[in-house]
């Protein structure tokens, strides 16, 4: 090995050691920002100096290879410019898609990679089989990295409302399923070992295309957050098959690295749901728009006036905000943290109940108060104050549903079992939402026909200023 | 490209290490982090970009190229506005533990 | 006994990735459990045994065979010690959470 | 690479995986148990394989080795009964000195590795600079191996009473230090870079072996449990040294596994005793006999009578128990169990408070109560207790010193800054030693003269059973 080359391992090294601490320090509120620098750090230090030595890890480069620096360069150029401008660009509430987007990028890369290297091996030794576990690995990137890149695209889809959000089923689904995972098998074994075809490896990677779409066309829009956490896990995996594939340890142990921490975090995700990942996968839960039509409509909902709501807060000792996936889209957050401001100044304890899966994604709410300001410690998670709300004067819906209905305590509900906040067992509920629209689970809500409730209808942002400005003049 | 056994074991132990690694980093995250650190996770996995880099510096013959241009662009999509968006998720819980408006 | 570059640095990214593993691992261990966790991980470095097994069997002449039997008396007791001990200490938290008498 | 030797790397990772798995497993109370069982079926798994197959890992094994085969039968014979008869008869008390002597020997295994690597590889190329890569894992295997030897028999001694237990240091002890460090450096880099001698590193070995002495001798004896886990973990490396030498994966896995976490756990040890490693290793805390001497003796203590204390207990609402070092000396946990049921079937509220450094090893009160199957659910952590001393009728401490120090509260005394237990909130204080002997830490302790405090001196087991006794009359 030349110096050059171990210099290249070290490089290696010291990259796969920021990337540990970078997922080490995201894992902690104090530290997480430090560590997506020092992640950035490391992908800058590798990247750099891949750019400036490629030669040397490649041993059997082109020597033609100083005239394709461009296509790094312009590549480089067209890919960061995008990157940066989209992300910075997005809307808070927008977030989960664009994350989608960027890991199926991703994918889509390391399958690009596994096609390049395969060409090019064709190329070099044309028709030869190749040995297995490097043919293998080839064929995991481009399978992986495929369903990866498109899966993502339907995630992106659903969430922005390019696609329809319901679980999109047809007859006979399961089965198409089954034979498109039969037949890339059986196109896998033959390029492995009969007979290294490049149609047929081509075709290998359009099927893995369309089992992308197929695997996640029929899970529910509201799913997808926990839909696009596995799809990392997977680019990761497809990573780290690349780096089996071109013997670079660092690809080897970032994708690992993904792979691991993206699995149990899609578990932790699907956990606090109270749901398993088979049910998130195959269940085609979130059916959305069909189960609302059977669910309400008759029941009388009480109504109450943005100005009798303000006095009923104004001069209670306790008010506990709610917020769910309503406010997110009302971008509601500025106004609440007003509300809460003027409450306070009257003297009113205001606190906020998390619910862990209010919202599209895992701290949603967090992330939406903390924008707006809200003091970190007025935020309590559900377990903390799921026993105070008895002793709260009003609790404040603000555009949750499902995180706060009672059917979650019976059997026989799609969210049966799923833990909920106890805001029936505060003085008075007012309920902040457009209409009679269900949550995520489509399903009826029969905190909302409580004799203790009252519905604010209308969108929640002009909802919550009316509240504003009947608290002023309480 | 021929891979020795020896290596092959050797990135197996890696495997299976980083396998661990990656396990029990993660493992005692609060929920309020899942998303950022799932966006982290991601444009770590941006790394990608590294091994497009590397098959598009031996490409020739226009299919080649084509395919591992764009491989660049999607890796480096990945990698930048990976990190540029978590930035921007954490720098929304920088008010924490008091913050005034 | 040559060791290639490679080797060795495949070794260094074992040697990396174990020290995390480790240290993550145990970091969260409650205080009640300090000395069995030390007393297994004790133990578990009885596995010099197996390299005092390996150079046993290469070894001629008697200072090296001397050298080589201690060693593996020594390992040995490592490995069994260590773990009877650790088990016996563990045996006594299986009263726990209302044990009677 | 022949078959074989591809099944034994995979031999290897399964091994490492077990390991892994057994550490993580003793972390948790639930599961420690089998952690420690699986890591014993790993081990077995390595060292079978290893003795059926050891010229498969060897490739330049001796052909006529199988004649080799008795040194392992025999050597592995005399070592499982060593090991096995001493893990079996130890007492509870004496386990801390038990685990030093283990590692002690994995220590000096580790060295004697090396030793024999490198007499056979000057055997093979006599006179030949061995690889540097090569010779500094031997050497590093030798030196940390030598150290962990004798570090581990002095901490035994101190610990066992053979050896002085206070901190022994004679003038000029530092310089002496240095100057064995800076010989070893030198025949290090003489052996390594100028010339193989045989003869240099067999006295590299012999000054790492004084060292170890000189390291260890100027700590004191309470401070042992700490030394031990620290080497403990250079047993560790040396072992992952060896591993690289031997190009062993799962020596090098395993030493570095139980290095790592071997140092993270002596940092959370010393973090118990609110002190610093360097505090530790260079301080000479503990000076036992000297101190004490300074201390008390002068004041008037009150002492109180076995049945006067029963009477007190037995008409109580609330007892708490502080166990510590004294009581483990005595062996009192079984009369110690006895006095608390008879105290509960009394209708007294019995709870226990464990300080995490009460005794001479973490979780030392802990094996000793649990060994006398007191329920789990009356032993309270300091943090959990501390704030409930104030509606005690009686702490009874029985053999605890420094962990109930007032003076920890203050400035200027070695324990200052220590959390302690609050026993001097409780409405009466009963303190069962033997006499006026200090602690750990050689200081005296304002609260055996502070007028809630009544002595009761003798042995500490007696003293119980006469508690008893009383307890049944009362
Ligand atoms: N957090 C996560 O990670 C995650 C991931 C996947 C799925 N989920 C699921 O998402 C659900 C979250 O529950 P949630 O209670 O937060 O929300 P939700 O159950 O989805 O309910 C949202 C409510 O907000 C109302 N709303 C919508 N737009 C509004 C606007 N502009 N102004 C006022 N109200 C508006 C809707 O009723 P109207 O249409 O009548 O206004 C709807 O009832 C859970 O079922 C959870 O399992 C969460
Ligand atoms: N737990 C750990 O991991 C660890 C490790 C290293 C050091 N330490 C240190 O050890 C100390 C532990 O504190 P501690 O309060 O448990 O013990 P301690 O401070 O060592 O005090 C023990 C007391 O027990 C008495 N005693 C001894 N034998 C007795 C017997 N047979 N019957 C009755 N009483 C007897 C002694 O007084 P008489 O001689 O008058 O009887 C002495 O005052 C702390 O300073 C801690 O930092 C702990």
């Amino acid at each position: 090995m030349s110096t050059l080359e171990i210099l290249t391992f070290l490089v290696w090294l010291v990259a796969s050691v920021t990337f540990i601490f970078a997922l080490k320090f995201l894992a902690s509120p104090k530290t997480a920002r430090t560590g997506n620098l020092l992640g950035a750090a490391g992908m800058a230090l590798i990247v750099l100096w891949t750019f400036f030595t490629h030669d040397a890890t490649s041993p059997e480069a082109d020597p033609g290879m100083f005239g394709n620096w461009w296509i790094i360069i312009v590549g480089g150029a067209i890919g960061a410019v995008i990157g940066w401008f989209s992300a910075k660009r997005v809307a808070m509430t927008a977030m989960p898609q664009m994350v989608a987007i960027f890991n199926g990028a991703g994918g889509g890369a390391a399958a690009l990679v596994a096609v390049v290297e395969f060409l090019r091996d064709q190329e070099l030794h044309p028709g030869e089989l190749l040995p297995l576990a490097f043919i293998i690995a080839t064929l995991l990137g481009a399978i992986i990295g495929s369903v990866s890149l498109t899966g993502s695209i339907v995630a992106w889809g659903k969430l922005q409302g390019v696609i329809a959000s319901r679980p999109v089923r047809y007859p006979g689904s399961q089965i198409v399923t089954g034979l498109l995972f039969l037949v890339l098998i059986g196109l896998a074994v033959y390029v492995a070992v009969i007979e290294p075809s490049t149609p047929l490896f081509l075709l290998f990677v359009v099927l893995a295309l369309i089992l992308g779409v197929q695997l996640t066309m029929p899970i529910g829009g509201a799913d997808m957050p926990v839909v696009i956490s596995l799809l990392n896990a997977y680019t990761g995996i497809a990573v780290a098959a690349t780096g089996f594939v071109l013997s670079n340890y660092a690809l080897l142990i970032a994708g690992t690295l993904v792979g691991a921490s993206g699995t149990i975090l899609t578990q932790l995700m699907t956990r606090a749901m109270n749901r398993s990942l088979v049910n998130v996968l195959f269940a085609g839960f979130g059916t959305g728009g069909e189960a609302a039509a059977a669910g309400e409509g008759e029941e009388q909902l009480r109504e109450i006036s943005a100005e009798d709501a303000a006095v009923l807060m104004a001069y209670g000792k306790r008010v506990v905000i709610v917020p769910g996936y309503g406010m997110a889209v009302a971008q509601a957050q500025g106004p609440v943290r007003e509300l809460m401001d003027l409450l306070i100044s009257k003297g009113v304890d205001v606190q906020f109940a998390i619910h862990p899966v209010a919202g599209r994604m895992p701290g949603h709410m967090n992330v939406l108060l903390a924008e707006a300001n809200v003091p970190y410690d007025r935020l309590k998670e559900m377990d903390e104050i799921n026993d105070d709300f008895a002793d709260t004067d009003v609790a404040l819906v603000i555009g949750a549903n499902d995180v706060v209905n009672p059917l979650a305590r019976e059997e026989g509900s799609p969210i049966s079992g799923m833990p909920i906040l106890n805001v029936d067992q505060a003085q008075n509920v007012i309920v902040l939402k457009r209409g009679r629209g269900t949550g995520f689970a489509g399903i009826p809500n029969p905190l909302f026909s409580n004799e203790k409730t009252a519905m604010l209808f209308g969108d929640a942002k002009p909802s919550v200023e009316n509240l504003v400005a009947g608290v002023k003049q309480a | 490209m021929e891979l020795t056994a020896f290596e092959l074991l050797s990135a197996l132990f890696i495997l299976v290490l980083a396998a661990f690694v990656g396990y029990e980093v993660v493992s005692k995250v609060p929920t309020m982090l899942h998303t950022p650190l799932m966006s982290g996770a991601n444009a770590v996995h941006g790394v990608i970009v590294v091994g497009a880099m590397l098959v598009a510096s031996t490409a020739h013959g226009p299919i080649a190229i084509v395919l591992a241009l764009v491989a660049v662009i999607l890796g480096t999509i990945n990698v930048v506005g990976g990190f540029v968006v978590t930035d921007r998720m954490l720098e929304m819980f920088k008010g924490r533990g008091g913050g005034r408006g």
